[in-house]
């Protein structure tokens, strides 16, 4: 039984049927589970060994309306990654902090909470993190238009158009061929 | 008689204001009123030679007045009258001035006195008032600090007390007179025990304990009087002790002079680098204070002509210098209600003259020409190589160095830096204040340039004891090993300026940039972000010296205390305070004394 | 005057502002395959010491602030030079919602350096440039952003809030 | 006729100085493998510096700052002997007259610093001055035998008493001579002795806000302390030289110096002292005890 087999059992044993256990591949487990199971396991498998929490990250489901955040840990002793992933609903559901299990978990969170507008319960801090002054709704959104909003705010009024025909030539040294 | 009654003046002067206490105006008119009077009759009146002597039944009292009673005299009367205006200021009661006073009579006192027991007296009389002015201080740890100099002047005072026994019990004479032809070393012994509470005054190391801890703990007017003015008394003390009481000690006990020499090159530099790693801008002072009174005991214990002319040179210099310091803090104090030196910043923009003050006396304390801490300085280096010890001369020189580095954290924590937010409304310090830093400023400039004024009166003072080798007149001195023209030194640093000054205004315009205009990796910053680099100011030197800063007489004194306690306590153990356990001694003792008389009882 | 022209052009005190990855075109730069100080160019610390902001790489508008910040406190006469296509357009960043596109637009650019990355030889041909540049007196840039003040804090004002990173004058 | 023959030589200081500075970067450029800039570039420097529009001041003692530095060391320099060429104020000085005046410089410098409110400067001048703890000491002590041997005070008078080449203090006194060497290194503040400067570090210390014409007089206040500290040094050590051998003299010093400097880290601050009060230390007290030995 390999270490990933191993890891599986466990967490199935551990969490039964509430959670999806499948190994992706050699090195990477990943599990899928609702959002009330996510700080358990994640309390689990740090008892277990995982004391590295890697990452934290987020995808925009638009069309399914949701949010998928993935929390990525690592095991320096297994050699083995494990994500968890679960999905909540956009703008509706929130998420609860898991900065009490792990603690690398509080940058990332506000970054998510800046990037994506999740809102993690409990997080103490929450507020403006790697943009300044941003006004609207988040940029790492799918309903963000990042184009129209480039256009509007950089002063340029056709991208396309703007990058290749431009008019003043900028200096060209022979360095650049041209 | 005009002696006597000038110290009647005095007393009377504090007694008036006593009852005049809660009339603030008055008090204050009264006060300058009667220390003009005093001065005034002290310098009309009295003149080298004087003597009066009262006889109350057995006991006589000698008085008399030497060239060294006018230098001091003016001295202490100077820094008196700084004290004064300065005090105008604080919130004080009549018996404030009545003690005052008094420390000044028994200051002066001691300048005039002959004999031995009236010495002890009005030295006594000093010790015990300024007490009082330290108990009356400004914050709560002052009566522990005016305990602690307490302590240490009683100490003093019983050596003093001792040696003038012995004194007497030798020569049969109370008078301060020579005791060179006692035979044995018991001469030694009196030298050191008469010498033991000046140096406690003149706060050399070991004895310099309670300096740190009155001077700063003390009320900032006082302060100024109080180093300026008072530790000059320890050092009119080296000069009797080592002048007149015992004259030919270079010839009898050359190492003793030594020993002196090397415990103020000692003293100079370890309370250099104590001052440096002050955060409290009047203990900074302290320990800048003692430092510098740290020199005037290596140029007694070099004790050749113009060291001791540079030792009493220094002493003028410290007074001048010192005072305008404590002076300036005490001004500052005023104004912003701290001396924590973290607590403080940019203040120059608030209180130029101040700035002023504050920048030309470290300028002085540092060393530089053409001010009144250069002749001094000068003349010691000249003084200590002339002697050949050369390590002494580099001691001497490092803790000039440290002088630097106290002295720029001082002007940077105050004065320069950023101005901090709640001290945007400080004003100028007030009148009495200005009025003392200006005339304390002429005498910093106009003795650097022409030290000849005070080196003639220096050289009367001691030309009787030593063979005169300095050569000088108003401007110039010179040694065998060197020469210097004062004015000549600061007429180069003048037009030089004005030179570059030239060049400055010929390219160029400038702009006037705010404080927040900073380069702080290009980061803005708001107004009352903390800019101000003033805390662990030089921290990393903890690491340079390492373990050895970590000792110190203090931690020693307390072990001994801590040794002391630990004894008492054992002993203390045998008395229980009850009945039962005394009868349990009283028969342990019976049983024991049955048994050594070999049950014979 | 015209000595101090020419030594104006002879010695250029550079404070690169390494926003992104033209960085590391620098090092050979200065070092001894390239050396740039054999032209009288040397990296300096702070901006007020500083002729020449050179601005390696994108720019975004959280660095932005800092630039425009940086170019205030350089003395006159001051000098810019854009490295790499980021400067001119945005460059691979082109439709970043927090990369500024046009540096032109915020401060004023005496000579722009394209390419992904430019060279090391590009950057001494440029410097080479800005020096005769200088010297015939057409490197004006900085008279550019004195005359037209309001225009470019109004620009800087679309992307960030100018009362707080300008410098106070 | 006097304060014209005052500016020549000052400028003539100056311009050396500069060039010292020049030859500097040159060598050190050669060490790194590189060409290196033009000899006379420093002049430039400081010619373009004085021709700046603007300059940053943050008030009176910031601007004052770097004139009374040049005022400091252009005081120095009058009372400094150039080899056995008369200084013009030979007979109204000595070393510590030269000694405290050397140190006007980096006080107005200090102030100036001060008052910019920037925490890198005064971190800097913090720096400097716990540093002269460390190399002033070791000069001085240093130089004490030569003037305590010769029994005078007054640098002319040590030059004149030297005698020609065998009899160079630095033959007779090899020892204080080492010791001597060691604190030049940083008396000029060079590697391992720059972390006052530390441009890596706290952003060029003490000059983080003098721009302009302000560092234009902090250059050329640089380039005569360079002069004036290795003379220093040469007049103490070497002898009675001509004014031309004068300057060969202090060249090399500083080229030893600067050649060190070229390939050398930083020190920290407390190791940079505590060096100083080791091997330094020890040579300079051997000194003091070979010239008591040899009285």
């Amino acid at each position: 039984m390999t270490q990933e087999e191993k890891i599986k059992k466990d967490i199935e044993t551990t969490f039964g049927e509430l959670v999806n256990v499948n190994i992706q591949r050699e090195k990477r487990v990943r599990v899928n589970a609702p959002k009330n199971m996510v700080l358990p396991i994640l309390a689990y498998l740090k008892q277990r060994g995982f004391h590295q929490f890697t990452l934290l990250t987020c995808v925009d489901w638009i069309n399914d309306g949701e949010f998928e955040l993935v929390y990525n840990l690592y095991s320096l002793s297994y050699n083995v990654h494990v994500l968890i992933s679960t999905r909540i609903k956009r703008d509706t559901e929130t998420m609860p902090t898991a900065i009490n299990v792990y603690e690398m978990a509080f940058d990332y969170e506000r970054e998510i909470h800046e990037m994506f507008g999740v809102v993690f319960e409990g997080h103490p801090r929450l507020d403006e993190f790697l943009l300044e002054d941003w006004k609207g709704i988040p940029p790492m959104r799918k309903d963000f238009d990042t184009r129209k909003y480039v256009e509007e705010k950089f002063g340029v009024k056709d991208l396309t158009k703007e990058l290749f025909t431009r008019k003043e030539q900028p200096y060209r040294g022979p360095g650049s061929n041209g | 008689m005009t002696m006597f009654y000038i110290l009647l003046v005095f007393i009377l002067t504090g007694l008036l204001t006593l009852f005049l206490g809660p009339i603030k105006v008055l008090r204050n008119i009264v006060a300058l009123l009667g220390y003009l009077a005093g001065s005034a009759l002290f310098i009309y009146n009295i003149k080298p030679g004087l003597i009066y002597s009262l006889n109350i039944r057995v006991y006589n009292i000698h008085f008399e007045s030497g060239f060294s009673t006018v230098f001091f005299g003016i001295i202490i009367l100077a820094v008196f009258l700084i004290f004064l205006l300065a005090s105008f200021h604080e919130e004080n009661d009549g018996a404030y001035y009545l003690f005052a006073f008094l420390t000044l009579t028994g200051a002066i006192g001691v300048l005039f006195a002959k004999d031995l027991i009236s010495f002890f007296f009005l030295f006594e009389t000093m010790s015990l008032f300024s007490f009082l002015m330290v108990l009356k201080g400004k914050n709560k740890n002052s009566p522990k600090s005016a305990f602690k100099y307490l302590v240490w002047s009683v100490f003093g005072g019983y050596a003093f007390l001792f040696g003038t026994f012995l004194k007497v019990y030798t020569t049969h004479s109370v008078m301060i007179g020579d005791i060179s032809f006692i035979g044995g070393h018991i001469k030694l012994l009196i030298l050191l025990l008469i010498l033991t509470p000046f140096m406690v005054k003149a706060a050399l190391m070991p004895f310099h304990l309670w300096a740190p801890d009155a001077y700063s703990d003390s009320k900032d007017a006082f302060t100024v009087f109080f180093s300026g003015g008072l530790s000059k008394i320890g050092i009119f003390g080296y000069f009797i002790a080592l002048f007149k009481i015992f004259t030919e000690i270079a010839s009898k006990y050359p190492w003793f002079l030594t020993v002196i020499a090397w415990l103020g090159g000692i003293t100079a530099t370890l309370a250099g680098i104590y001052a440096f790693m002050q955060d409290d801008a009047k203990k900074l002072l302290a320990y800048s204070s003692i430092s510098q009174l740290g020199y005037v005991a290596v140029g007694f214990g070099i004790y050749t002509h113009y060291s001791v002319v540079a030792a009493f040179f220094h002493a003028l210099g410290h007074a001048v210098y010192e005072s305008l310091l404590f002076l300036v803090v005490a001004g500052v104090y005023y104004r912003v209600k701290t001396t924590d030196l973290r607590k403080m910043g940019g203040l120059i923009k608030k209180m130029p003259l101040s700035f002023i003050g504050l920048l030309f006396g470290i300028i002085a304390t540092s060393g530089i020409p053409p001010t009144i801490g250069f002749p001094s300085k000068w003349l010691l280096y000249e003084a200590v190589i002339m002697k050949g010890d050369l390590l002494l001369t580099s001691l001497v020189f490092f803790a000039s160095i440290t002088a630097f580095l106290y002295s720029y954290k001082l002007v940077h924590s105050i004065f320069l830096g950023k101005l901090h937010k709640e001290h945007r409304d400080v004003k100028e310090a007030p009148l009495g204040y200005a009025t003392g830093i200006i005339l304390l400023l002429i005498p910093l400039f106009v003795l650097g340039v022409a030290p000849g004024i005070a080196v003639k009166h220096i050289d009367y003072i001691i030309r009787f004891y030593l063979k005169p080798e300095l050569g000088y007149n108003l401007t110039t001195m010179t040694t065998p090993l060197g020469h210097v023209n004062f004015p000549v030194v600061g007429i180069v640093m003048v037009s030089m300026f004005v030179l570059s000054l030239i060049i400055y205004f010929i390219f160029g315009s400038t702009y006037k940039a705010d404080q927040t205009d900073n380069y702080t990796a290009t980061e803005a910053i708001s107004d009352d972000f903390e800019l101000h680099y003033a805390g662990e100011f030089y921290g990393f030197m903890r690491k340079a010296f390492g373990r050895p800063l970590k000792w110190s007489f203090e931690k020693l004194l307390n072990a001994f205390l801590k040794l002391f306690a630990f004894i008492g306590e054992i002993a203390r153990g045998f008395y229980m305070g009850d009945a039962r356990v005394y009868l349990f001694y009283l028969v342990l003792f019976f049983s024991l004394l049955a048994y050594l008389m070999g049950g014979k009882l | 005057m015209k000595l101090f022209k020419f030594s104006q052009s002879r010695s250029l005190w550079m404070m690169h502002f390494c926003t992104g990855c033209g960085a590391v075109e620098l090092p050979p730069t200065m070092t001894s395959r390239f050396d740039m100080e054999r032209f009288g160019i040397m990296p300096m610390a702070t901006p007020r010491q500083s002729d020449l902001l050179l601005i390696t790489g994108y720019l975004t508008i959280k660095t932005l602030k800092r630039v425009v910040r940086a170019y205030e406190q350089m003395p006159t006469p001051r000098y810019v030079i854009g490295f790499g296509s980021c400067t001119i357009n945005g460059g691979m960043y082109w439709d970043s919602y927090n990369v500024i596109k046009k540096l032109e637009l915020y401060i004023p650019v005496d000579l722009y350096i394209n390419g992904c990355m430019p060279r090391p030889e590009a950057i001494i041909d440029a410097f080479l440039k800005l020096r005769e540049m200088i010297a015939k007196g057409e490197a004006n840039a900085w008279k550019k952003y004195i005359e037209n003040y309001e225009w470019y804090k109004k620009n800087q004002s679309e992307v960030f809030d100018v009362e707080k990173w300008s410098v106070k004058k | 006729m006097s304060i014209l023959y005052f500016f020549l030589y000052l400028l003539l200081v100056t311009i050396v100085g500069l060039l010292y500075m020049g030859v500097a970067r040159k060598v050190t450029a050669h060490v790194q493998n590189r060409y290196g800039p033009p000899i006379y570039q420093p002049i430039l420097d400081v010619l373009k510096l004085f021709g700046k529009k603007d300059a940053a001041s943050h008030g009176v003692m910031h601007t004052l700052g770097p004139v009374i530095a040049y005022t400091g060391i252009g005081a120095t320099l009058l009372f400094l002997p150039l080899g056995n060429h008369t200084p013009l104020l030979h007979f109204n000085g000595d070393l510590f007259v030269v000694l405290y005046l050397l140190v006007v410089g980096p006080l107005g410098m200090a102030l100036g610093a001060g008052e910019s409110a920037n925490s890198n400067a005064t971190i800097g001048i913090a720096r400097a001055l716990s540093m002269m703890l460390g190399y002033e000491i070791i000069f001085f002590m240093a130089t004490l035998p030569v003037f305590y041997a010769n029994h005078t005070a007054s640098i002319y008078k040590v030059i004149l008493a030297q005698g020609t080449f065998p009899k160079w203090a630095a033959i007779m006194y090899p020892i204080s001579f080492i010791a001597g060497l060691f604190a030049v290194q940083g008396l000029l503040g060079e590697k391992p002795f720059e972390l006052v400067i530390a441009p890596h570090e706290i952003a060029s210390g003490p000059m983080v806000e003098y721009g302009g014409k302000f560092l234009g007089f902090l250059q050329i206040w640089h380039a005569v302390g360079i002069i004036v500290e290795t003379g220093l040094f040469v007049d103490i050590f070497f002898g009675p030289q001509n004014i031309l051998w004068f300057f060969v003299g202090t060249f090399f010093v500083f080229l030893a110096s600067v050649l060190v400097n070229a390939v050398m880290p930083r020190f920290r601050i407390e190791q940079a002292v505590r060096f100083y009060w080791g091997i330094p230390l020890l040579f300079a007290i051997l000194g003091i005890l070979q010239v008591y030995l040899w009285r």
